[in-house]
């Protein structure tokens, strides 16, 4: 019971997902946030069998942070997808598996390119230009197959992200939140999609302070001792 | 396989000195200076930086690393070492986060890179780490500056301010002298900054100072800046000078040997010859090459 | 050194590692005292002498031999279930309550069962499940506070506690423990609660319930819950949600046990008869109710009559 | 493999080889990428496809290329078909108790030697535990290998030139495919000529 | 006295010093020279070759004209004496004991790879640097082994800093340089390199600079393939991916003909254009 979404545009890339967990029919919580933050440009939303989430999600994370730590640079997208991967692929032949789905969203600073990655728990790694994970699956990637076009701006990439959300709630029998986040060349961006205008709160935020990260995303690693 | 090394290269001597410990002390004391200050709310470490050869890259230099947000550290002794040593302790700050999300605490980490010290003087086969360490940061959750220093037995303690590596007694030594509570920033700085003005001649150039604030923020001071609070210690020291002349002067007059001897005693000029104990010039610091920094 | 070590990727992966190097990494590094504190407890969690069935799949073998997993409900070992515990945060702390019924089948074993595990005395575990699980579990992770903090010369925080407790029970994941507990507690961030259940979930949350009974215990709590109770409120709001839990759930009821946890450490408040309870609330509805008839029948304002 | 589906074929020519792919991944019935090539260079003389269960495309890719990449490094020389057929076989044989699902096709045009100074072009298949079959004619692989045997009979013969082998394996895969529910999505054909690799997108059944 | 100290393993002596390093470092400067310029757009090295002799049989060395047949290409694993491909964007000159340089080689490869495997992206030059280096350290620190006796010169190219020099010794120290050397003579070359580098150098000049300074170093006044091992790393004209090159004998005595160092007179047989070994398919390493 669970629904992600994933969408790239021409210089950033948007990810959703819902927040509710719980166990069997129980809604335990409503305001899980299932995005993790793994670097200044990088975030993957993750869904599956309880537990085996957060605890994977922990993992990558950390490893993530101490590649960042020792070299002084985060791993890139492309990297960072393939040691997921790799992960996942070596965890589902192991003894105890993770059972977790996610898409990986990340933002190349080197080249100025967005990427998103539609992983699952058995390692298969596609490259896309847009997905969805659990029940957005369904419903909404025909939407997406419709309204998404190459080089979408922000505002036209948050219009097709709205009507996935829309159809979701409209099709499907349970009720979610969604939680989304945007990253660009400055970084991770939380972004309200309920509100009728999500991007004018980002755009006025970043007039005022530039680069006004709300998702707590790991500073870098201070060149401590390298420049100066 | 490992059976054949267990023959420990540190054992007691008759007289109980852990030779191979002290002999890596040594090694420490052949690297370059490197002075902590804890302030009133902040926490400050300054290096002496070897000067980077005209056709050197200056990004591989390095003598200050962060082990995770809020923990830095200087070493002093064999780098090679101290690179190693660092990544354990890179490692366990993320693992600590992996196994109890909280970070690790100044004091857990130092204690950390102790253990993995103390390991290394006492197991089969290996020589101790030739490195003594400075780690500086915030407890979560916490508004005290941290200080500890390990050394290559695996000591470790906790400092108001501290020295290791090259001259770090005379540095020590002037440190105690000069060292007041609750410095605010700039003045625990500039404390730094003289003290290691204490062994490195060459002034601004050789000097890198980081500084961290609170929790988290850390950041390294500009060249310029430290350029600046060397001109002004200078400028200061040269005033005092100028002062002290002036009352020797004034006093010549009366009772001249005895102005003589307290001038030399109140001891504001560097001490000649700063390499200090070995009394080695920095330049020319034999096995340079094995990478003691 | 320890696995997470190896959990997390090696520093230098040397193909043909020294073999010192592998003996340093192998000896417990808690021996060393440099580990912050988990005495035997390798660091992902699990204890060393805890011995698993020695099959090839020790996880499908107890499926098969326990009625926890809904593969075989026939099963020989019948883990324990049934309870309602629940706990919550408001402006003055904590308030944890729990029924103390437990039950192997339809058969009552006892009614005076302590759910409440008292870690120390700034934390404590609430129990549902297993009941062995959930007593052991707790009591070895209050043993691994008390070492955290002669380690670490301060209180293990909130999210630490069960941090562990979450890695312990991740480790056994699939092989039938049965535990969903609250840890509770009040460290340096404020009063704090965390969800830890044995699939290895582990949620950080403001309110939340478990056990059989939980669905009937939501009821009552989610519709009376705001955040600026006082502590009177806040602890006739946990008894009240149990006894509501006590009376529909066949397996929960007997007494309520109700602590609040507050700055300085945890208060008992009371053991309470549900039984009691029940009819004392009954009472007084019919009470309110009778007099507020009477104050309409009296023609006197009825928003008037608000006990 | 039924679990991503996918295809692959090759087909020998006069002194030139073909090897071709369609380009879906699905998830089940949901497709979810149209760009996934299972294709893959060795070198400009050399190609192998990996139709099958996607995780293990990936991870076997990775593995040959490790070993490839060793043995390139080691004995200064590019591997030969043959020589790098029996690398894929063995490397399948090690997860014998825990096979790969994997069914590959390898494609290549051997350098002539000395003593075997006109080497015919070379292709082969396996199992998924590294069986080796190596075929005269043309090899298939994936969700659509029965539908590709039948068409394949059909179309090919002995001594196509390069454009003609292109227009055979192109015609065999989307004809093919168009039966198999789980293939297709888009194509990629390759043919290996002594001078230059010949590499074509095609345009297909999008159902 | 101090042979208490060293001679058995690699301990500490009484002033804190590390004989055992410093012998192998001292091993270092007998070895041949290796000498790297880096410019904007790419890094020359060469290397001098210590095993000649008029016997020595180099026809079967990579780039030998009785070499492989076609698609056998000198820069694949360089394997000569002194340089040799790390990665597909990492090249490596070694001074020292070329037993233990094989098993480093050796080493590097397999890191490089097992990057590659991993995180599906060339190994960062400085990460490999560290891996080697962190080896190294390992063999000054654990008991009943010696310090490998090598130095090594890195030359590559990544995404994160661009092109990249690196030099690291015997103690498991490393640092980056614009230009450097390492072996005999090293401290006469850097002088030289000192003098004459300068922040805008094309790769022409870097190449020319390296081949003068080398054979003022080498003390011989006419250079030629027999004596020397070249090699550069640059970038692909239109693919933008590291292109490493390591230069067949032919092709470093035309090039140093133009540059009049030297150069044996008549070699008919390799007069090629100047792309060589890398120029078609760059791919050495497939990623």
């Amino acid at each position: 019971m669970e629904c992600a979404f994933g969408i790239t545009g021409k210089d950033y890339v948007l990810l959703c997902s819902d927040m509710a967990a719980g166990r069997s029919i129980i809604r335990m919580k409503s305001d899980e946030n299932k995005i993790k933050a793994l670097g200044p440009h990088l975030a993957m939303a993750y869904g599956g069998e309880p537990g085996d989430t957060n605890n994977f999600a922990e993992y990558v994370e950390r490893n993530m942070r101490l590649y960042h730590i020792r070299n002084h640079y985060p791993l890139l997208p492309a990297s960072a997808s393939a040691w997921i991967r790799r992960t996942l692929a070596e965890s589902i032949r192991s003894r105890n598996p993770y059972a977790v789905n996610l898409l990986l969203a990340g933002y190349d600073t080197t080249t100025s390119k967005p990427h998103l990655y539609w992983i699952d728990y058995l390692g298969t790694k596609a490259v896309v230009p847009y997905a969805a994970h659990g029940m957005g699956v369904y419903v909404s990637l025909s939407t997406m197959d419709k309204w998404w076009f190459n080089d979408m701006n922000k505002r036209e990439g948050v219009e097709v992200l709205k009507k996935c959300i829309d159809e979701v709630q409209k099709r499907i029998t349970v009720h979610f939140n969604f939680n989304c986040i945007l990253i660009d060349k400055d970084g991770i961006h939380n972004i309200n999609i309920d509100s009728q205008d999500p991007l004018a709160e980002l755009e006025s935020e970043s007039k005022a302070a530039s680069g006004d990260i709300v998702v707590d995303a790991p500073n870098s690693p201070l060149d401590v001792g390298v420049t100066a | 396989m490992s059976r054949s090394y267990d023959r420990a290269l540190t054992v007691f001597s008759p007289d109980g000195h852990l030779f191979q410990v002290e002999y890596a002390l040594e090694a420490v004391r052949r690297g370059t200076c490197a002075v902590g200050v804890r302030g009133k709310s902040c926490v400050v470490l300054g290096v002496e930086k070897k000067s980077t050869l005209q056709l050197q890259d200056p990004r591989t230099v390095r003598k200050v690393a962060m082990l995770d947000d809020h923990v830095c550290v200087a070493f002093a002794g064999l780098t090679a070492d101290g690179r190693i040593l660092i990544d354990k302790a890179r490692v366990e700050c993320q693992s600590h986060r992996l196994t109890v999300e909280d970070p690790v605490s100044i004091e857990y980490i130092t204690k950390h890179i102790a253990g993995i010290q103390q390991k290394y003087t006492q197991s089969g086969g290996v020589r101790p780490f030739g490195i003594s360490t400075l780690v500086v940061g915030f407890d979560p959750n916490d508004k005290i500056p941290r200080l500890y220093q390990t050394e290559p037995s695996g000591i470790y303690s906790a400092w108001k301010a501290c020295a290791i590596g090259r001259a770090s007694k005379t540095v020590r030594e002037f440190l105690e002298k000069n060292y007041t509570e609750d410095l605010p920033r700039d003045e625990a700085i500039k404390l730094t900054v003289k003290s290691l003005l204490e062994v490195v001649q060459t002034g601004a150039k050789n000097i890198e100072i980081s500084v961290m604030e609170s929790y988290g923020v850390i950041s390294n001071l500009e060249q310029s800046e430290i350029e600046k609070i060397v001109s002004q210690i200078e400028s200061e020291k040269e005033a005092e000078a100028e002062r002290k002349r002036q009352r020797i002067a004034a006093t010549q007059a009366g009772q001249a040997s005895m102005a003589m001897g307290s001038a030399a005693v109140s001891g504001t000029q560097t001490p000649a010859g700063g390499a200090g104990d070995s009394g080695e010039g920095h330049a020319t610091v034999p096995g340079e090459e094995t990478g003691v920094q | 050194m320890n696995s997470v070590l190896t959990q997390l990727q090696p520093s230098a992966p040397h193909q043909n590692r020294l073999e010192e190097q592998d003996e340093l990494d192998r000896t417990d590094a808690a021996s060393w005292g440099s580990m912050a504190g988990f005495g035997n407890l390798d660091r992902t969690g699990g204890v060393q002498g805890m011995s698993i069935p020695r099959v090839s799949d020790p996880t499908s073998f107890l499926d098969m031999h326990t009625d926890n997993m809904s593969s075989n409900p026939d099963a020989k070992i019948k883990i324990a279930h049934g309870t309602t515990t629940l706990a919550f945060k408001f402006q003055g702390g904590v308030i944890v309550a729990v029924d103390s019924r437990a039950t192997a089948g339809s058969y009552v074993a006892s009614g005076t069962v302590k759910k409440v595990i008292e870690i120390n005395k700034f934390l404590l575990g609430t129990m549902a499940g297993g009941a062995a699980d959930c007593q052991y579990w707790e009591t070895y992770l209050g043993m691994q506070c008390r070492l955290y903090e002669l380690r670490n010369k301060e209180r293990i925080s909130v999210a630490a506690a069960s941090k562990i407790l979450s890695n312990i029970v991740y480790q056994y994941k699939g092989m039938g423990l049965s535990m969903g507990t609250m840890v509770c507690g009040w460290d340096k961030t404020g009063p704090c609660i965390f969800y830890v259940d044995s699939d290895g979930q582990r949620l950080k949350g403001d309110l939340f319930s478990v056990g059989s009974g939980s669905t009937f215990a939501y009821g009552v709590l989610d519709q009376g819950y705001r955040w600026d109770l006082t502590d009177e409120e806040a602890q006739e709001l946990g008894r009240r949600s149990i006894i509501a839990a006590g009376h529909r759930d066949a397996y929960s009821g007997n007494t309520c046990n109700l602590y609040h946890v507050k700055e300085n450490g945890w208060d008992f408040i009371g053991n309470y008869d549900v039984n009691e309870l029940w009819y004392e609330y009954e009472g007084k509805k019919k009470a309110e109710r009778e007099s507020q008839n009477a104050a309409a029948a009296a023609g006197a304002s009825p928003m008037a009559v608000e006990p | 493999m039924e679990n991503n589906g996918g295809s692959v074929v090759a087909m020998i020519g006069k002194d030139c080889v073909a090897i071709a792919s369609d380009l879906r991944l699905g998830n089940q019935a949901v497709g979810i990428a149209s760009n996934f090539d299972k294709v893959f260079p060795v070198n400009d003389k050399l190609y192998y496809g990996l139709p099958g269960l996607a995780t293990d495309v990936y991870t076997l890719k990775e593995h040959l290329r490790f070993r490839v990449n060793m043995y390139r490094m080691k004995e200064e020389r590019e591997i030969t078909p043959k020589t790098f057929t029996h690398l894929v076989s063995s490397t399948l044989y090690e997860k014998r108790f825990g096979p790969f699902f994997i069914e590959p096709v390898v494609a290549g045009l051997p350098t002539p030697t000395e003593l075997d100074p006109h080497p015919k072009p070379f292709i082969s298949t396996m199992d998924t535990i590294g069986c080796v079959t190596t075929p005269k004619d043309f090899a298939v692989a994936g969700t659509a290998a029965d539908k590709l045997y039948g068409v394949a009979e059909g179309l090919w013969e002995p001594d196509l030139e390069p454009e003609d082998l292109f227009e055979t394996v192109s015609q065999t895969l989307l004809n093919a495919v168009d039966r198999d529910a789980l293939s297709g999505w888009g194509a990629v054909v390759h043919i290996i000529t002594h001078d230059k690799v010949i590499t074509r997108t095609l345009r297909a059944r999008m159902d | 006295m101090a042979r208490r100290y060293d001679s058995r393993t690699t301990i500490f002596s009484p002033e804190g010093r590390l004989f055992q390093v410093e012998y192998a470092m001292e091993a270092i400067s007998h070895a041949g020279t290796v000498l790297a310029v880096l410019s904007k757009e790419g890094i020359a090295m060469a290397a001098e070759k210590k095993v000649t002799g008029k016997l020595l049989d180099l026809s079967l060395a990579p780039g030998g004209e009785k070499m492989g047949g076609e698609g056998t290409e000198a820069w694949m694993g360089g394997g000569g004496e002194k340089i040799f491909l790390l990665n597909n964007n990492i090249l490596a000159g070694l001074a020292g004991i070329t037993s233990d340089a094989n098993s480093l080689v050796n080493f590097a490869r397999n890191s490089a790879q097992r990057h590659l495997f991993t995180y599906d992206e060339d190994i960062p030059v400085e990460m490999l640097v560290q891996r080697l280096c962190d080896m190294k350290q390992g063999y000054t620190q654990f008991g009943g082994l010696r310090p490998f006796g090598v130095a090594l010169l890195y030359m590559g190219w990544d995404p994160i800093y661009g092109f990249q020099l690196y030099q690291s010794d015997p103690s498991g120290n490393y640092s980056g340089w614009k230009a450097t050397c390492i072996g005999s003579n090293h401290s006469s070359a850097t002088s030289l390199l000192k003098q004459d580098y300068k922040e805008d150098l094309t790769l022409e000049d870097a190449k020319a600079l390296c081949l003068k300074v080398m054979s003022k170093t080498m003390d011989s006044t006419k250079l030629s393939s027999e004596k020397l091992e070249f090699a550069t790393m640059t970038l692909h004209p239109t693919s933008k991916q590291p292109l490493s090159k390591i230069y067949r004998p032919s092709e470093l005595d035309g090039l140093l003909r133009d540059l009049e160092l030297g150069g044996t007179a008549e070699d008919s047989v390799g007069a090629m254009e100047g792309t060589g070994g890398g120029g078609g398919g760059n791919v050495a390493i497939s990623t």
